[in-house]
């Protein structure tokens, strides 16, 4: 069975504790989540996602405080924002929607989390492995591409 | 020659890691075989690249006279990248050499002379192993002026030294800061004001410069007022350069490279490009 | 010189790819560039020049130098010189005349460019002479020409359906080989082109260093690095450290060096900000001098070509010809 | 005729000292439009307008403005007045010390600054364009003009329309093969109006987001990062498609993203003195 690469940047005022809190409460996480604790989801720069993807990532989960609760009062507002907008630009450049997701999780939310990191696996786990980092596999073919996309645009019209 | 890829550095390792001045700190490299570069040894004025294998690498002037099997100084400044990883290096630590590169301060032409030495700040360094030339050969040279220019007291590189050079026999030390506390007994002000006080007189003498572009450029004013000379008015340059070996082209003055025919020149070598450095 | 028909060349092509890389030009999206083609059908044999020099495959834009294996204080520094055997196909002659000015710089000015230098050695440069000047191109004013064979290896020239085979090198009579010419000893006229403009003195363009052009020239320029990166012959690089992958705690660094251009804002720029040429007319003015005159006074030869390319792919059309005209302009008497 | 009135009003700011220069058009020595400074009035005469103006003039108004002392009088398209909306919203230009030419524009043409002829269309920019005149201005030369909705049929938005069927796998390799091409020269961000941060995040010394090197993994980053920095500032000039040597296909992000702006946030970059909902917190209700 494919196991999926999955990256979580994980708030460490709520969903950082909140995994913690899974732990020690003995709800199962999955064990491709590799966790990257981060200041506030806030600090979870664009560029970090997508060099998570370039590394050869097949999901990237952003979990931080719901709206309203963050320690710094507005920083998950800005991943409110940008993560939708990042999900939009990363989808029309070829990544499935799906490999990125963003969701809240407080620090008493253990079994939250556990849940979210099992659907998201699970998801990613049905998509197959992500494409993204593999730009030897296009190379080869490289002029045909630009024959399809021609031929496809006419298509398209 | 031609068959040694010169990019590559040979790794040596950190036998000192001393800080004697805000953010900056002294290395000492043991010069072990191959670290030289195949050359006899580093003359002073001549410079090295140093490699924090995964930062990058940067150049340095050398900051000591160096024998064969000893230690090779640098003095570095925290700046950039290259220089913090540097930082956080302790005693034992390895680095990348490659060296020496560049020119060197013809030391046997100024035989004879005096010699006025001017430094400022950082660029002060390279100045030390023509200061411990002149100090291990004193008969040889005539009257040594030494003219230092810092920030601050402590921004002085060293301090350490001064005690010393103040005994060499005919040598005459001048501090300045610009700005001090009430302990400081030297002057405060610009190099430039310091060689107005000191009125150096031209005659068999020597001028060599170091410091900040802005520094060498208004200091080597004064010096021509006082008349010297373009061939008696030495500097050495520093650029931002990636290779050492005039390949990366990027370290130019006009037509001339800094990294393969400097860093030491004399004026009537680089003087008209003086503006432009700075 | 001998006949070969471009059915026959292109059979000779096809055998090269077999056991060499072979670039030839080739349109990617509607921009043409030096690539490996996939099909011998793909090479492109009218055009007026790729959007990139040859420069690209033989000093490659970006290129590992060193891997550093970092375990402890255990340090392991490998050399990474590619040995591809490789053909560049459809060489103009002012790209090959760039190689030649990089040869200058890079292999015979002590010390080697080992880089370079083993790339130089392992490619072989096939030119095809231009059949007319392109509206931008000035190869004529700078000492070069259309059907120039200098630093090639081989140079074809158009001959009815075919082209005349001009072997310039043994490297290219090695490639040329055992292949059986169409026709043979056919008569090759070359022709004679005027130089487009006279250039500047040398004297000239020293005394032109502190004209009003600088600042007014360099007014337009955005600081993008186009003009050193299309050019045949700029070759100053930058060097950085980059993380690899890390293998069982073995660090692995990266060396890598990739180009870089004075036109640049932080070109110069050294740690703690001084900057000796931040304003962009000192920018301008160093990169046209360093085309007209620095490196003709280091090495011999100049560095500009006339391939026009910085002209073309220029956002804001700044001109080297037009600058050329206007130092031209204030020549005193 | 445009192209004398602009010459006649430079003439007259330069003369009587409201401003020390007029950034403007002239045509060059090869018949190439390009942007011109302006500071005598002997020189206005080389000011022109045409529908090559394509440059969006107002990327050196941040140099220009600290170079000099006095006012800057500077020729704005009614697309380009919106980047002084967004650089004044953002506090990084003076508007007191500007003095905008609007011009009537009746759309600029494609493929005019490349040495290739043009191809007599309009840029695709243009088709959309939904301004008579300038959102801010000094002096207007020419009347405001009616708007036609013109129908695209440009080969970029069949491309647009089909990267936006296409499936996942067939975008990815049409982006590798863009991304492929570029030579990190940086031409896009320094057309851009926009993106002058002093040291580019993509080229800071110790940025480890993004390589350095010209491989398409790293340029993709380059460009979806620099793209995103532009969300919701991005006002669709095209400096940066225009600029590129490589004819990346740039402008299709920054649709992408301005497209989402809209949807998302309801916000349309420009048209008002307004920062981008990115950077602020979020509103009511939302």
């Amino acid at each position: 069975m494919f196991e999926p690469k999955i990256i979580a940047f994980l708030c460490t005022w709520c969903s950082y504790t909140g995994a913690d809190l899974a732990g020690t409460s003995r709800k199962s996480s999955p064990w491709n989540i590799r966790a990257i604790r981060t200041p506030c989801s806030g600090r979870v720069a664009p560029e970090l996602i997508i060099k998570a993807f370039s590394e050869g990532a097949d999901g990237v989960l952003v979990l931080g405080c719901h709206i309203g609760e963050c320690h710094y009062d507005s920083g998950n507002h800005r991943t409110a924002k940008r993560i939708p907008l990042l999900s939009s630009l990363l989808t029309i450049t070829g990544l499935e929607p799906e490999r990125l997701r963003l969701d809240w999780v407080s620090a008493s939310e253990g079994v939250r989390f556990s849940q979210i990191a099992q659907e998201f696996t699970e998801t990613v786990r049905e998509l197959g492995p992500c494409k993204w980092n593999a730009p030897d596999l296009f190379f080869a073919t490289q002029p045909e591409i630009v024959e399809a996309t021609e031929t496809k645009v006419e298509v398209g019209s | 020659m031609s068959n040694q890829n010169v990019m590559i550095p040979t790794v040596g390792k950190l036998v000192q890691v001393k800080d004697i001045a805000p953010e900056v700190k002294m290395f000492g490299i043991e010069l072990t075989k191959g670290l030289d570069n195949g050359n006899s040894t580093y003359r002073p004025g001549q410079f090295a690249f140093i490699s924090a294998f995964g930062s990058g690498e940067a150049p340095f002037g050398i900051a000591s006279a160096v024998e064969p099997g000893g230690v090779l100084e640098f003095a570095v400044q925290r700046l950039g990248g290259v220089t913090t990883a540097l930082h956080e290096l302790a005693e034992g630590d390895s680095v990348g050499v490659r060296g020496p590169l560049g020119n060197w301060f013809p030391m046997d032409e100024f035989k004879g002379h005096n010699l006025l030495v001017v430094g400022g700040g950082i660029g002060s360094a390279p100045l030390r192993p023509v200061i411990q030339e002149v100090a291990a050969n004193r008969s040889e040279y005539g009257d040594l002026s030494i003219l230092m220019a810092a920030r601050t007291p402590q921004h002085h590189l060293f301090l350490e030294d001064y005690p010393e050079w103040e005994n060499i026999p005919d040598c005459n030390l001048h501090l300045t800061v610009d700005e001090c506390d009430e302990d400081w007994k030297c002057e405060v002000g610009l190099v430039t004001d310091l060689l107005k006080i000191t009125d150096p007189k031209p005659k068999d003498t020597i001028a060599i410069m170091c410091g900040p572009p802005i520094m060498i450029y208004y200091a080597d004013k004064v010096l021509v007022e006082m008349g010297f000379s373009p061939e008696e008015r030495y500097v050495t340059l520093e650029a931002r350069m990636h290779c050492g070996v005039g390949k990366c082209g990027r370290c130019n003055l006009g037509e001339t490279l800094v990294c393969v025919d400097g860093p030491v020149f004399s004026m009537d070598q680089v003087g008209e490009f003086l503006e432009s450095y700075l | 010189m001998d006949f070969i028909s471009k059915k026959s060349l292109e059979s000779w092509l096809a055998s090269v790819a077999e056991t060499k890389k072979l670039y030839a030009p080739v349109y990617t999206d509607g921009v043409l560039l030096y690539q490996q083609p996939n099909e011998i059908e793909d090479i492109v044999w009218d055009f007026s020049r790729p959007v990139q020099s040859a420069k690209e495959i033989i000093f490659p834009q970006s290129e590992k130098m060193l891997t550093i294996e970092k375990n402890g204080q255990n340090i392991q520094i490998i050399e990474n010189l590619n040995n591809d055997i490789s053909v560049i196909f459809g060489v103009r002659s002012c790209d090959a005349r760039g190689c030649l000015v990089l040869d200058k710089l890079l292999v015979e000015a002590e010390p080697v460019d080992h880089y370079y230098k083993t790339r130089r050695e392992n490619t072989a440069l096939v030119g095809l002479a231009c059949e007319e000047m392109g509206d931008t191109c000035f190869c004529t004013s700078v000492g070069g020409g259309p059907d120039n064979s200098e630093g090639l290896d081989v140079m074809l020239h158009r001959h009815q359906d075919g082209y005349l085979v001009e072997i310039v090198s043994s490297a290219g009579e090695e490639l040329f080989n055992g292949i059986e010419f169409d026709r043979q000893d056919i008569a090759f006229n070359e022709r004679r082109f005027e130089p487009e403009f006279v250039l500047p003195s040398q004297d000239l363009l020293k005394s032109s260093f502190d004209s009003e052009i600088w600042r007014s020239e360099s007014e337009r320029c955005l600081s993008c690095r186009i003009c050193a990166y299309v050019c045949p012959t700029c070759r100053c690089f930058d060097v950085r450290d980059e993380p690899g992958a890390s293998n069982n705690g073995t660090e692995i660094v990266e060396r890598i060096r990739g180009w870089d251009s004075c036109s640049g804002e932080a070109y110069r720029r050294i740690a703690g900000g001084h900057n000796p040429r931040e304003a962009k007319a000192d920018r301008l003015r160093n990169r046209i001098y360093c085309k007209l005159h620095y490196t003709q006074e280091q090495s011999g030869m100049m560095a500009c070509t006339g391939c026009g390319r910085c002209i073309d792919s220029c956002p804001v059309n700044i001109d080297i010809t037009e600058i050329i005209g206007l130092i031209l302009e204030g020549e005193p008497g | 005729m445009i192209t004398k009135k602009i010459q006649e009003y430079a003439s007259s700011l330069l003369a009587d000292q409201v401003v020390d220069c007029v950034i403007g058009y002239e045509v060059g020595p090869r018949r190439t439009t390009r942007p011109i400074f302006v500071d005598q009035q002997a020189d206005t005469d080389r000011l022109v307008w045409n529908q090559n103006c394509s440059h969006n003039l107002t990327v050196y108004l941040r140099q220009k403005l600290n170079d000099t002392e006095g006012r800057i009088g500077i020729v704005v398209k009614p697309c380009d007045s919106k980047t002084i909306n967004v650089l004044g919203a953002e506090n990084r230009i003076d508007r007191d010390r500007l003095h905008i030419i609007g011009i009537e524009c009746e759309g600029i043409l494609e493929g005019n600054v490349k040495q290739n002829a043009d191809s007599g269309e309009l840029q695709r920019r243009c088709l959309a364009c939904d301004l008579t005149e300038p959102l801010d201005m000094d002096y207007m030369i020419g009347g405001s003009i009616e708007r036609k909705n013109l129908p695209d049929n440009s080969t970029s938005n069949k491309l647009s329309r089909w990267l936006e069927k296409a499936t996942a796998d067939d975008r990815l390799e049409y982006w590798l093969s863009e991304f492929d091409r570029c030579i990190r020269c940086y031409a896009c961000r320094q057309a851009c109006p926009l993106c002058d941060c002093p040291t580019c995040l993509f080229e800071r010394e110790d940025s480890i987001w993004t390589g350095s090197s010209a491989t398409t993994k790293d340029n993709r980053s380059f460009h979806l990062g620099r793209a995103f920095h532009l969300a919701g500032r991005c006002i669709g000039c095209g400096e940066c498609q225009r600029a590129c040597p490589m004819d990346i296909n740039l402008g299709e992000l920054n649709r992408v993203l301005a497209r989402e702006m809209e949807e998302q946030f309801h916000h349309r970059a420009g048209y008002t003195v307004e920062l981008s909902p990115i950077t602020t917190i979020l509103g009511e209700g939302r």
